[in-house]
């Protein structure tokens, strides 16, 4: 791989990656803590309210899936038989349009969840269940919420790997490429963690 | 403000016919409007105040000190009645001097003060003890200030006329009110439950009487010159 | 971890032209602001912070002598505080809700701002990158962010003393439901709570970006022949706390946000059903105070770790520089760090003994309590036998070194009454505990605060601070903390509660001269502080040239130039062979050190 | 510079050691069957921490009192055996301390908190509320009315919330401002809030117990000794927190008999 002694660290090979891997534990151990705070809310008092979610989720889960593989398809596509970041030799990239087009993808089926997500906050409205409602409603609006607002972090992570695609050296965004498939991966994994819980839950 | 300007307004019309009335013949004398607050039914059982928390406010009371929500007089005589012209009140100066409000012996001194709005309010701590005054003002704004002994007296005034339901939190048991008025036509009913609205111009008004626990109550009296129209009120007492 | 260590250096011309590229890329900024104020420099950055803490500490020991002359002279007035507080301090005098607004923001602000952001992110960011070997943190403009962001909090946290009535008054722990029902509980708990849980929401948002760079930092960008075995104490130290602050923020926030939400959005997270305040049954229904006090402590027990932890480091990295001496069980030290800031996660309960909590667990939570101190005696016993035979330099960082030992034991020996819940019983509440832990926490990571101001200084500004002021300053500061906190032990022994305005309580009122006593004590201590002051301004302009490594110490902070230019090493890219631990050795020149940097062989025991 | 820290060290040690030994301020006598299992529990506790405290910061004085002022050339000698002693040290003392603390420490814990209440024992409803206890005797029929927090009303005196004009039992119910208890009777408490957190302690009695919003905990105790003694509160509860207090009144038997006599309500 090529080593450089340590140095600036967004050029840095394994940085990103590092850097991605903590804030997977940070938000982890954060959703860990909503978690528990849910638990033990449901089992301190018996106005637990149960609801129906609404049937979008289903949608908006089979989207960040898709969005999901897309990305993993394009950095697959970009490493060619390894990254940077996942050490081995250096080997030339697939095409960058080819990259950029699945990130695209992955941009726009994002997207098209947090539009789902509003969606289904519009519907728990229509029914009359509001953030103050209920704590099981409360629990819902706040986890989704806080989901959303890490997604759109991970939109933006992967507008900067895409600029930085477009302007190359592509070979240079490799280990950026690896670190915001990571995150995205992660983000649709919490998803399907957080979508047991509600259904669990609610 | 507005209605400042209305009641000065009102007072140099007023002004002005009395001085052209003056010319022809003796000018309408002010008449006053008086009576008695009585209640029918049985009156809650007022209790005693348990002051163990605050030796230096149970030492200054002789005797057991005792709620004072709704207290009554000889022969169903009501005390503590705020009546005022709630209408027709034809002009009312802006009162300037301060009322005093006194916590003295962990109660309020008096149980309801008359105060009228913008007038301002002197509150005092008598006491070897912390008070915070809390008045649960709505339509006024809330505050909650605390008066350790020997602070200074808090200088405060009410823009909206309202009766406040005035408390300590630091001693639960200290309940007053402000009865923030429009009018300087207000009185208490006193210990005999009689009440007398003084000085009022020839003209038609409307007395309220009130009472923090038994509501209000109204009636159309209409005043000629120099009358002393008599007015009583009567409220139904429950015992919870 | 030890593919990490060991890089193979595939140099070429490839990487020669990248980092040509990276010098053009990162040459020093020249715009004022990219300069000074919005710098992506771990060096500016480490700067920026200190500097912060150095307002907050003020602003905390000020509020702090407030407190103190209340309790001494509650009827005493102050001129010109009525200016600040009209409500709070009319006729400049203190009511006892402001009283309470000052003790809360005296906590937070020290806590917080303070304690965290000063040996932490502070000395944390411009040393730790220099002391692996980097040119700067993994990621400069996270870096960047967790300062303005941490900033902005503190900020937040200031407005809530211009709002109508006051700053929040439910003290540092925010307990619900004082903390989340509002106005009907009082004054201080409206806007003025609100500004404190958003401070303290962006305020965890600002550390998770460091610990963030701190641990990518740590396990990345060391240089070649940096492994984990050779990095200094104080780089160890600051990478377990980041690692402790990593999950305590990540929980802390959580809680704050649900808190925000009970106050502003009518949700009842912490708040059960029919309370009554005020007269006024509240809405909510169903909350948990309790669920508020796990989450708060499940960060706040950590939080002290992360305050004493890099004081830990500093003084294990200082000591052997003065001592001449390695440190005693280098290996022996690092693994107590380690179970320190595990066990830091198995204790919060032992902040709830009396919380109505199964008596069974409170036995459970309070025997790790117990065990934690044997890490801790370690570590301590560690640095007196490090002093032990060794030639002791007494510079002003020595010094704060030594204090910081004599008042950890002090504070930590006090932990052993409150870990066990039959004493808790009667001491919970009282000023044992405020002595326990602003001896423990408070002054021991002050302390290690100072020590590594006199010690880095010189590297950080290029100037030498003055030794006889700051001599000055440890002897009546060592004197002025134990006046202070050793009384309140006492006082604690007699059943004096703590957070009280004033104390009208029969069996209390005799204690109010041993108050008096604390106070003029506290007015003393802080005033001394000046002397601090005076010999950080006067020594960044006059002070006498700093020469490359005035302590002759061992680690690569003392190869770079004081101070260190932009990319730290002027482009060289060091390589370590040595430990930080090479003291009382024969090394070159006559030395009785090897650097870690220095090529020689393996140094030969004197 | 070693022998002036070394003789500082020394003089704050032995100075507050002293003051701690002398019992200058100390707890005030204890007044209940359990406190001198915490008294003992703490004197044990202060034995230990009062050794390893002095010999601490001795050793450290000492130590640098030797290094300091030396002559620079002097050889260096490292701590005989290294760091195994002092983790063998830390261990065994600390450990062992550790472990005799726990063991004897839960036994008293257990002995206030994981035991019921005595059968017989009084039992008394304590509310606290921004910022005053109130206390709730059953009276005659022995039965508390049932609370309901929207019936409060502090200006008539019902700080319970209870509902007399339907609930019968509620009549008979004794309020009171002091917690008057017989001496050398086991009293079991249900301790419940108003509105915020707020603490129960009486020193005398080492009984120290939060008023968790939303829950009920009961606590128990026994009085050994009659007079007058002060409940406060230790959990910040608002501005008032500070004057928030009550007394506690432990008398004889008869003298309780009357008390309830004097208070029994209509």
């Amino acid at each position: 791989m090529p080593v450089r002694p340590a140095a600036r660290g967004h050029e840095h090979p394994t940085a990103p990656s590092t850097g991605v891997w903590v804030a997977v534990a940070t938000i982890t151990m954060s959703f860990a803590a909503y978690t528990s705070a849910m638990v033990v809310r449901q089992g301190t008092s018996g106005d637990w309210l149960h609801f129906r979610l609404p049937s979008i989720l289903w949608l908006n889960t089979v989207l960040i899936v898709a969005s999901s593989v897309a990305l993993e398809l394009g950095r697959r596509n970009h490493a060619r038989g390894g990254t940077a970041a996942e050490g081995g030799v250096l080997t030339l990239p697939g095409p960058v349009s080819l990259t950029t087009r699945w990130i695209d993808v992955t941009l726009a089926s994002g997207i098209l969840f947090l539009a789902g997500q509003l969606v289904a906050w519009r519907q728990l409205a229509g029914e009359g269940l509001f953030l103050a409602t209920n704590p099981s409603s409360a629990f819902f609006y706040v986890l989704t919420a806080l989901h959303g607002l890490h997604l759109l972090g991970g939109l933006a992570g992967l507008l900067y790997v895409r600029r930085r695609l477009r302007r190359g050296p592509a070979v240079a965004a490799g280990p950026a490429l690896g670190a915001g498939a990571l995150y995205w991966h992660f983000m649709a994994v919490l998803w399907l963690y957080l979508l047991t819980l509600l259904v669990v839950r609610l | 403000m507005h209605t400042k300007h209305i009641a000065s307004l009102t007072l140099i019309a007023a002004a002005a016919v009395v001085t052209t009335g003056a010319l022809r013949h003796p000018g309408p004398r002010a008449g006053s409007i008086s009576g008695t607050v009585t209640y029918t039914g049985t009156m809650p059982k007022m209790k005693v105040i348990d002051m163990a928390k605050e030796p230096s406010c149970a030492a200054q009371h002789k005797s057991p000190v005792m709620t004072e929500s709704a207290v009554a007089g000889p022969n169903n005589s009501l005390e503590d009645v705020v009546v005022y012209i709630s209408a027709g009140d034809q002009g009312s100066a802006p009162a300037t001097t301060a009322v005093r409000y006194d916590q003295r012996g962990c109660q309020y001194v008096p149980h309801v003060a008359l105060v009228q709005v913008d007038q301002p309010v002197e509150i005092y701590n008598d006491d070897k003890t912390s008070h915070n005054i809390h008045p649960l003002a709505k339509t006024n704004a809330e505050w909650n200030k605390s008066q350790p002994p020997g602070a200074p007296p808090l200088k405060e005034t009410f823009g909206k006329a309202e009766f406040i339901p005035v408390k300590c939190n630091i001693h639960p048991w200290m309940h007053g009110y402000f009865a923030v008025l429009n009018t300087s036509h207000a009185t208490q009913s006193g210990e005999d439950g009689s009440f007398s609205l003084k000085g009022l111009p020839p003209g038609k008004y409307t007395v309220t009487a009130w009472h923090e626990r038994f509501g209000t109550q109204s009636q159309e009296v209409t005043v000629g010159s120099g009358d002393t129209p008599k007015v009583n009120f009567t409220f139904k007492a429950t015992p919870y | 971890m030890s593919d990490a260590v060991v890089r193979p250096d595939l140099d070429g011309a490839a990487h020669r032209d990248r980092h040509a590229a990276d010098a053009a890329h990162h040459g020093p900024p020249t715009g004022f602001w990219r300069r000074h104020v919005f710098s992506l420099d771990h060096k500016v950055i480490g700067r920026q912070y200190l500097d912060l803490a150095l307002v907050a500490v003020t602003t905390g020991m000020i509020l702090s002598w407030l407190m103190r002359i209340h309790l001494a002279w509650p009827a005493q007035a102050i001129p010109g505080l009525d200016k600040l507080s009209p409500n709070g301090a009319a006729n400049g005098v203190i009511s006892p809700e402001y009283y309470l607004s000052l003790m809360t923001m005296h906590g937070t602000i020290m806590v917080f701002f303070v304690l965290t952001t000063a040996p932490f992110a502070g000395f944390g960011n411009f040393i730790l990158p220099i002391q692996v070997g980097a040119e700067d943190m993994a990621f400069p403009r996270f870096n960047m962010m967790s300062f303005w962001v941490t900033a902005l909090a503190f900020v937040v946290l200031l407005a809530s003393f211009f709002v109508a009535d006051g700053p929040a008054i439910s003290g540092w722990t925010a307990y619900a439901p004082l903390s989340a029902v509002g106005k009907d509980a009082g004054p201080g708990l409206a806007l003025g709570q609100t500004l404190w849980a958003v401070s303290i929401a962006i305020f965890c948002v600002g550390q998770l970006l460091g610990s963030l760079n701190f641990i990518a930092t740590t396990l990345d960008l060391r240089t070649k022949g940096m492994t984990l075995a050779r990095l200094p104490y104080s780089t160890w130290a600051w990478f377990i706390t980041s690692v402790i602050g990593l999950i305590a923020f990540s929980v802390l926030l959580p809680a704050c946000i649900l808190l925000i939400l009970d106050r502003v959005a009518g949700t009842s997270f912490f708040i059960p059903g029919g309370l009554v305040l005020s007269d006024r049954l509240q809405p909510h229904s169903g909350g948990s105070p309790i669920l508020w006090q796990h989450l708060f402590w499940f960060f706040g027990h950590p939080e002290v770790y992360i305050a004493i932890l890099p004081g830990f480091g500093i003084v294990s990295t200082i000591l052997p520089a003065m001592t001449r001496k390695p440190l005693l069980g280098p290996r022996v030290f690092i693994g107590c760090l380690v179970a320190i800031g595990f066990l830091s996660y198995m204790v919060w309960g032992h902040h709830m003994f009396l919380s109505g909590m199964n008596p069974l667990s409170a036995t459970l939570f309070s025997v790790p309590t117990l065990i934690i101190t044997i890490p801790a005696t370690v570590t301590t016993l560690l640095w007196i036998g490090t002093i032990y035979g060794s030639r002791l330099r007494f510079t002003t960082a020595s010094l704060f070194c030594l204090g910081f030992v004599s008042v950890f034991v002090s504070g930590g020996l006090s932990g052993f009454f409150l870990a066990q819940p039959s004493i808790d019983t009667y001491l919970h509440g009282t000023y044992f505990v405020v002595g326990h832990f602003h001896f423990v926490m408070g002054v021991a990571s002050m302390f290690g605060i100072f020590a590594g101001t006199y010690f880095w200084f010189p590297k950080m500004y290029g100037r030498m601070m003055n030794e006889t002021l700051g001599r000055w300053h440890f002897w009546l500061s060592f004197v002025g903390v134990y006046c202070i906190f050793m009384p309140m032990h006492w006082l604690g022994l007699a059943g004096n509660v703590r957070r009280y305005a004033a104390f009208t309580d029969d069996y209390m009122k005799p204690m109010v001269p041993l108050h008096r006593f604390i106070t003029v004590a506290a007015l003393f201590t802080g005033a001394v502080q000046l002397l601090f002051f005076i010999n950080l301004f006067w020594s960044r302009r006059r002070g006498a040239i700093a020469p490359e490594n005035p302590w002759e110490a061992t680690s690569l902070e003392w190869t770079t130039a004081s101070p260190p230019v932009h990319d730290n090493f002027g482009g060289r890219h060091p390589v370590v062979h040595h430990g930080p631990n090479e003291y009382g050795v024969a090394g070159a020149l006559g030395r009785d050190y090897v650097m870690q940097d220095s090529p020689e062989s393996l140094p030969v025991r004197a | 510079m070693g022998k002036l820290f070394a003789a500082v060290v020394t003089i704050i040690t032995l100075v507050s050691a002293a003051i701690f030994a002398m019992h200058v301020w100390w707890l005030p006598p204890d007044i209940s069957v359990l406190g001198s299992g915490i008294d003992k529990q703490l004197e044990e506790t202060m034995a230990a921490t009062g050794v390893m405290f002095v010999a601490a910061q001795l050793l450290l004085a000492l130590f640098v009192w030797r290094s300091g002022d030396a002559n620079p050339l002097r050889a260096l000698r490292t701590f005989p055996g290294g760091a195994i002693p002092m983790v063998a040290a830390a261990i065994v003392i600390v450990g062992a301390e550790v472990l005799v603390l726990t063991l004897v420490g839960s036994k008293v814990w257990a002995s206030i908190y994981m035991t019921p209440p005595d059968p017989g024992s009084l039992r008394i409803d304590v509310q606290a509320g921004q910022f005053a206890y109130y206390f709730r005797y059953a009276g005659p029929d022995g039965r508390f009315g049932a609370i309901a927090p929207e019936k409060i009303d502090e200006a008539n005196e019902n700080y319970f919330g209870l509902d007399p004009a339907n609930d019968t039992t509620a009549r008979d119910d004794i309020v009171a401002a002091t917690l008057e208890v017989p001496v050398n009777k086991p009293v079991a408490l249900t301790l419940h809030s108003k509105d915020v957190g707020h603490s129960f302690y009486v020193p005398e009695l080492r009984l120290q117990q939060d008023f968790v919003p939303g829950i009920v905990v009961p606590i128990h105790f026994t009085a050994t000794k009659t007079g007058k003694y002060e409940l406060v509160c230790t959990q910040l509860c608002g501005l008032g927190h500070y004057n928030m207090r009550a007394y506690v009144e432990v008398v004889t038997e008869p003298e309780f008999e009357q008390w309830l006599q004097d208070h029994a309500s209509e």
